[in-house]
């Protein structure tokens, strides 16, 4: 259908006005900048989205690190003032709050984005503005439940906040709201992400990439996604039944009316849980991906590797109630899931014994990347272990609510997942930004981190197990808790500049690459294995000049390397040599929007409208209907672009017999 | 009709006028995906994330569901422990058909109003039908039918929610409010959800009526409506289990 | 829109995979299946008026559901016809996860309650 | 001389001001009063008289600015532009029912001041509409000189809230009418009127699909039956809910709480 190259001709329009005609619409195109603001703002392009995701990760870790720092200096000393009650319980519970669903969640998430497409070897994710919608909704919710802190004051009941604690009873102010509202919020976002990425994974795959060829990181992220479609709505439903009860006077957490508030935390759990796996899984994908590179072997038992997380995946769902060991769920219950905990570590152990062989006999390069993800290796098998007793349910009773869960999570999350990530971020930065972080700041910010990182956890259990209680504002001297906490207090300022140091880092780094002339790092320039170094750094807009054909696994790897006659590896070609140019023409992506904005700017509005006033709520929905439509109806590109390929145009052929 | 004029022109000297007015009207999305795309599954993308969405539905009517389940028990286990009369009841040995009585009194069924109910589910299964001959109309390219299914489709799942409006009144005015009891809330909380989603797929359903009536709804686009069909039927499976495990099932 | 990969323009008038709407059911299967569940559910409120009690009255009635869901599902929603056609059976697969979950969590927070002493 | 801008403004300012007078009237005021803005004796009720006052006074600036600046009078813009020739006018593509809706709303909203609140809403809301789509559609037909384009630009702009919006009315409509027919009649005719409806609606499409009908008599049929439904709304809605508290209460008397419904279905 070649009739679409026509211009429209002066003489078509009966009136002459052709030129007027170009351009008539006004908002109603779709928006065509290429850098600046709005093309940030309006891109559906999973790169820009899965930096924005990065961006917005890293900036909610130092709001949520301030609280942490905050928290520790209170517990510095015995009977210290600095906070009240009140401001500790809120403190503690938005760093929780905001660590878990606005920090490890979204660096997931911008982890995802990012490689998800180029590891698979796709052009972009299946739906780009549903993609650029779930980042929006994601930030606009997060952003709704911090403006709690100037409207009211922030959450208070713990990142779970337990019913009835959590009811209009005992918690009147609005902090509740916020965080119930904006979760639900935030929440959409993760679910609509999460179609989306499954999609991306099961359908956009290039040709040759089967499931056994696809890395380890992108079958860790699908597992993720997996997880969040099918918790969130558990959250989802929690969430709204506490909505019911605070707003519209329900009774399902009411005790006066004979209902269990034990309801809120299986509902809650039966999310929680497998949260857990879903933040931890990304980062296990991660470190997959780095420890193969840098200790130049093949991932060692990469179908162990791939089913040991499915298996995760699957028995994550069978373990929540062991975070309710002590709520009175009866002996039955406790050692039924008591025993589902212990099995979970296997497949966990089992990932971690893959990794140790993937290292053992390896020509290692300890850069910082690869210290992080050993890091993780180390960091995370101890929280895994002192996770291992909280599986022992009569030792789990006197664990629970101690400071030894508090190390526990911890180290599970921190040392785990952060650590996972930060060497993400060390590994892929070239990718995406086109040159490397400074190693030697980078093995500074590495080992102060662990430093920091033990110092003020490893403490938490000698703590925790002496019977220091999570959530008490304060201690008192004769209680015997002063010494670590004065470490733990001294750990966590170590750590908190060592966590931020990245930042340093990346100026320091951008400094010296742009007085250096803005040398090119090379598509591969950590002689790596998966299809995303096969692209040049930065990756090109359009990803993949052609789509690459996939005939192994580590496919671009073994572009590099072959067996020679007798067997030995030998380096065959470069990774420049091999990679694809970057010059891809005629390539048709997809073009910006501004609905996806508009529409998750909508859920904020009747959120507040939910809190505030039911009549706010009237603007918010007609925002968000209009948007949906104006969404559904939009023009799939702008009249101007060129289109390439007459690819929605048959329908006119149709059109006319009906 | 502009796209009539716009398809039939063609021949004429507004060609390109047309065209340029078809470009406009043209309205492929994520939305209405019609290409046909290479895929690794050879599966088209939306109809895959339609069944990946339904399946993390069926965990939130699933979270729904059970609460509604939990809360009944715990309404009656509460109601018959907190009751003199049943405890004086059960200490005079004659507790077994009283409890009996007084369950069968506070709970929600003597509310009930089976054949009403009964009613409603044959409209929505009767909706179903017309929705599915929608989308064989659609793929067949009789687009007459389309628009008459479609409609009919829509007409009924309003006439289900008329009778949902029906019952929540008379349920209200009999004295089953929202904020009264556990029960009230959960029962309404777990019917409201469906009727909101009945709701949703009916403002699609209009949509696609709309569109049909401006032919933009056509063999191309065959697959729209077999994924507001998807979700449609889905609403209908969800009322099949509230139905029999709410109303019928005591 | 989604992108366009080379190979799609080149299969642009080729699709890749089968035209899964022949595959799908006649007006005529429709309508028989439209008869069933009337029937059943006929059948399911004849039963609920019974006097019948605990086990005699639920079971068939559960069951009668789960028939009911599954020819739904199979027959409207294009369940059945899809699991034959090219990696159809992901659809069944997504949902038949989600459904397998659903049952196995909520029944096992039920059964949590129940067992709680 | 007059285009159609300031004939319509003038109308509108006349009704108004008409309206303002014969309110003020009714509510309390004297003939002095109203007559003077109150500058002498009563308005009788403020709000509504001033609102109707200052719809009439904006209405009629406006009539007036527009005729003095000879809006939209193609003779006057060609001699201003110096040329021999009138430029083509360009008639009105399509038929437009926003005049008829905008005096139908003005008229609603008079009534509404006058005699009840839901008038005064639905005026407001017909006339916040009508503002909505005579804007766009006067806009849109300045964008192209093409008319079908022109069409297709407004439908772009005004569909995304157009179409749920009819579609939402449409359905609370039918939610509405038939719910009241329900709560009109008894608990058995209830499921009665249920299934006529019901049988009504797959009946027709199936004698539709099945017959070559010609569009009239679809159209019929379709306007028929929202006729029915509509009007049974009314008619449910005027006769009122049954009885349903008086049940209960009777009941509550002579037996601890159970409800009738209760007995029947264990009848």
């Amino acid at each position: 259908m070649a009739i679409i190259e026509q211009e429209p001709s002066i003489a078509a329009l009966p009136s002459g006005a052709a030129r007027t005609a170009a351009k008539p619409l006004g908002a109603f195109s779709r928006p065509r900048n290429p850098v600046g603001l709005k093309n940030w703002l309006t891109t559906v392009d999973h790169k820009k989205i899965g930096i924005m995701y990065g961006t917005a990760s890293l900036f909610f870790l130092l709001w949520g690190g301030i609280p942490a720092l905050l928290l520790r200096l209170q517990l510095a000393r015995p009977n210290q003032g600095l906070l009240s009650g009140a401001a500790y319980n809120q403190i503690f519970t938005m760093h929780g709050t905001v660590m878990i669903f606005l920090v490890v969640m979204p660096m997931g998430a911008a982890f995802a984005n990012y490689l998800l497409p180029l590891q698979v070897g796709a052009r972009d994710v299946a739906f780009p503005r549903i993609n650029a919608f779930s980042f929006w909704v994601f930030l606009a919710g997060g952003i709704m439940l911090n403006t709690s802190w100037f409207l009211g004051g922030g959450a208070n009941g713990g990142w779970f906040n337990y019913a009835p604690n959590n009811g209009i009873t005992y918690n009147p102010g609005v902090g509740i709201d916020f965080w119930n509202v904006g979760l639900l919020i935030a929440g959409i976002g993760s679910l609509t992400g999460a179609v989306n990425l499954i999609t991306t994974v099961l359908n956009m795959r290039a040709p040759g990439m089967s499931w056994m060829r696809m890395p380890i990181f992108t079958w860790m992220t699908l597992v993720t996604q997996f997880l969040l479609l099918f918790a969130i709505p558990v959250l989802t439903v929690a969430q709204l039944l506490l909505l019911f009860d605070r707003r519209f006077d329900g009774n399902f957490f009411n005790v006066d009316q004979g209902s269990d508030p034990l309801l809120w935390q299986h509902l809650f759990w039966i999310f929680g849980h497998p949260e857990v796996y879903l933040m931890i899984l990304p980062a296990f994908g991660i470190v997959s991906e780095v420890i193969p590179v840098f200790a130049r072997k093949p991932i060692f038992g990469y179908p162990f590797m791939v089913f040991s997380g499915i298996a995760i995946g699957f028995m994550g769902w069978g373990v929540w109630a062991h975070h309710m060991f002590v709520s009175g769920i009866g002996p039955l219950s406790v050692t039924a899931f008591a025993v589902a905990t212990m099995f979970i570590a296997v497949p966990t152990g089992v990932k971690v014994l893959n990794w140790l062989a993937t290292l053992w006999g390896g020509k290692l390069i300890l850069n910082t990347a690869m210290l992080f993800s050993i890091g993780l290796v180390t960091q995370f098998t101890l929280g895994g272990l002192s996770g291992v007793s909280h599986a022992v349910a009569s030792a789990d009773t006197q664990q629970t609510d101690t400071y030894y869960i508090v190390a526990h999570f911890h180290y599970v999350l921190f040392g785990g997942a952060l650590f996972g990530f930060y060497s993400g971020l060390y590994f892929w930065f070239p990718k995406a930004f086109g040159y490397k972080l400074n190693e030697k700041i980078g093995k500074w910010n590495f080992w102060s981190m662990v430093v920091g990182f033990n110092l003020t956890f490893g403490p938490m259990h000698i703590l925790g197990l002496q019977g220091m209680p999570r959530r008490m504002q304060t201690y008192d001297a004769s209680q015997g808790f002063n010494t670590w906490n004065m470490v733990a207090t001294i750990g966590s300022f170590i750590l908190g500049v060592a966590t931020l140091s990245i930042l340093y880092n990346a100026l320091v780094s951008y400094r010296a690459w742009r007085r250096a002339g803005r040398p090119d790092v090379g598509p591969d320039p950590w002689d790596a294995r998966s299809l995303e170094w096969s692209i040049q750094s930065p990756t090109p807009e359009h990803n993949f000049d052609v789509s690459p054909t996939v005939t192994d696994l580590d496919d671009f790897w073994h572009h590099k390397y072959q067996e020679d006659d007798n067997g030995v590896l030998r380096r065959i070609a470069t990774g420049k040599e091999v990679a694809q140019p970057g010059n891809g023409e005629g390539v048709h992506l997809p073009a910006p929007s501004y609905w996806p904005l508009v529409l998750a700017l909508s859920f904020p509005l009747i959120g507040y409208g939910l809190i505030f006033s039911l009549w706010l709520c009237i603007p918010g929905v007609v925002l968000l209907i209009t948007a949906l439509y104006g969404w559904s109806l939009e023009p799939a590109d702008d009249l101007d672009d060129d289109h390439g390929h007459g690819d929605h145009h048959e329908r006119e052929l149709v059109g006319a017999n009906g | 009709m502009a796209e009539t004029t716009a398809t039939e022109d063609l021949d004429h000297e507004g060609a390109a006028a047309a065209e340029f007015a078809d470009q406009l009207n043209d309205t492929p999305s994520d939305f209405v995906h019609h290409e046909e795309h290479y895929t690794s599954l050879g599966l088209s993308n939306m109809k895959l994330a339609m069944w990946l969405f339904l399946g993390s539905e069926v965990l939130l009517f699933g979270a729904l569901i059970s609460t509604y389940l939990l809360s009944k028990t715990r309404f009656i286990t509460e109601l018959v422990a907190g009751n003199p009369y049943v405890i004086e009841g059960i200490s005079n040995g004659e507790n077994g058909a009283l409890v009996n009585e007084m369950i069968a009194e506070a709970s929600v069924e003597p509310l009930f109003d089976i054949p009403f109910t009964s009613l409603s589910s044959f409209i929505l299964l009767m909706s179903s039908l017309s929705m599915v001959l929608a989308h064989k109309s659609v793929t067949e390219g009789n687009y007459k039918n389309l628009r008459i299914w479609l409609s009919t489709t829509m007409l009924l799942g309003a006439t289900f929610m008329a009778g949902q409006v029906y019952e929540f009144t008379t349920f209200y005015r009999e004295g089953l409010t929202y904020d009264g009891s556990l029960l009230g809330t959960a029962f309404y909380t777990l019917t409201g959800f469906h009727g909101a989603h009945v709701t949703g797929g009916l403002i699609m359903l209009g949509s696609l009526i709309y569109l049909s009536f401006k032919n933009k709804m056509q063999m191309d686009r065959a697959e729209t409506v077999e994924l507001v069909g998807l979700y449609w039927h889905f609403v209908d499976i969800v009322w099949v289990l509230i139905f029999t495990i709410v109303y019928l099932i005591p | 829109m989604s992108t366009t990969t080379p190979q799609a323009v080149v299969d642009d008038h080729a699709p890749s995979h089968a035209d899964d709407h022949e595959h799908h059911p006649t007006v005529i299967t429709y309508w028989l299946t439209f008869v069933a569940l009337v029937i059943l559910t006929a059948v399911e409120v004849l039963w609920s008026y019974l006097p019948l009690d605990g086990v005699a009255l639920v079971v068939p009635l559960l069951v009668m559901m789960v028939v009911k869901f599954a020819i739904v599902g199979g027959v409207f929603m294009h369940l059945q016809t899809d699991f034959k056609i090219l990696n159809g059976y992901w659809f069944t697969l997504a949902f038949g996860i989600a459904i397998a979950l659903a049952v196995a969590v909520y029944i096992t927070v039920y059964a949590t309650f129940k067992f709680q002493i | 001389m007059f285009t159609w801008g300031p004939k319509y403004l003038i109308g509108f300012s006349f009704v108004a001001w008409g309206g303002a007078l014969l309110y003020g009237l009714i509510t309390g005021g004297d003939i002095v009063g109203v007559a003077s803005f109150g500058y002498k004796g009563g308005v009788g009720d403020h709000l509504g008289y001033t609102l109707l006052m200052g719809a009439f006074l904006i209405t009629a600036v406006l009539a007036g600015v527009l005729f003095a600046t000879r809006d939209g009078e193609a003779e006057t813009l060609a001699r201003l532009a110096g040329t021999d020739n009138v430029p083509q006018v360009t008639p009105p593509t399509a038929p437009s029912y926003w005049g008829a809706l905008s005096a139908f709303g003005a008229a609603c909203l008079m009534l509404g001041v006058a005699v009840s609140s839901v008038f005064l809403y639905l005026g407001i809301a017909v006339l916040v509409v009508v503002a909505i789509e005579w804007l766009a559609l006067t806009w849109s037909d300045r964008a192209t000189g093409d008319p079908a384009t022109n069409r297709d630009v407004k439908d772009r702009m005004l569909a995304p809230i157009e179409i749920p919006m009819l579609g939402a009315l449409a359905v609370a409509a039918i939610m509405i009418g038939i719910s009241r027919i329900f709560l009109a009649v008894s608990k058995t005719g209830a499921v009665v009127a249920g299934g006529l409806v019901a049988t009504a609606i797959f009946g027709t499409a199936v004698l539709l699909t099945q017959t070559n009908a010609p569009r009239r008599f679809i159209s019929a049929a379709v306007a028929g039956l929202a006729v029915v439904v509509l009007g049974g709304g009314v008619v449910g809605a005027i006769v009122g809910e049954r009885e349903l508290e008086h049940h209960e209460d009777e009941i509550h008397s002579e037996d601890s709480g159970s409800t009738e419904e209760g007995m029947m279905i264990h009848e």
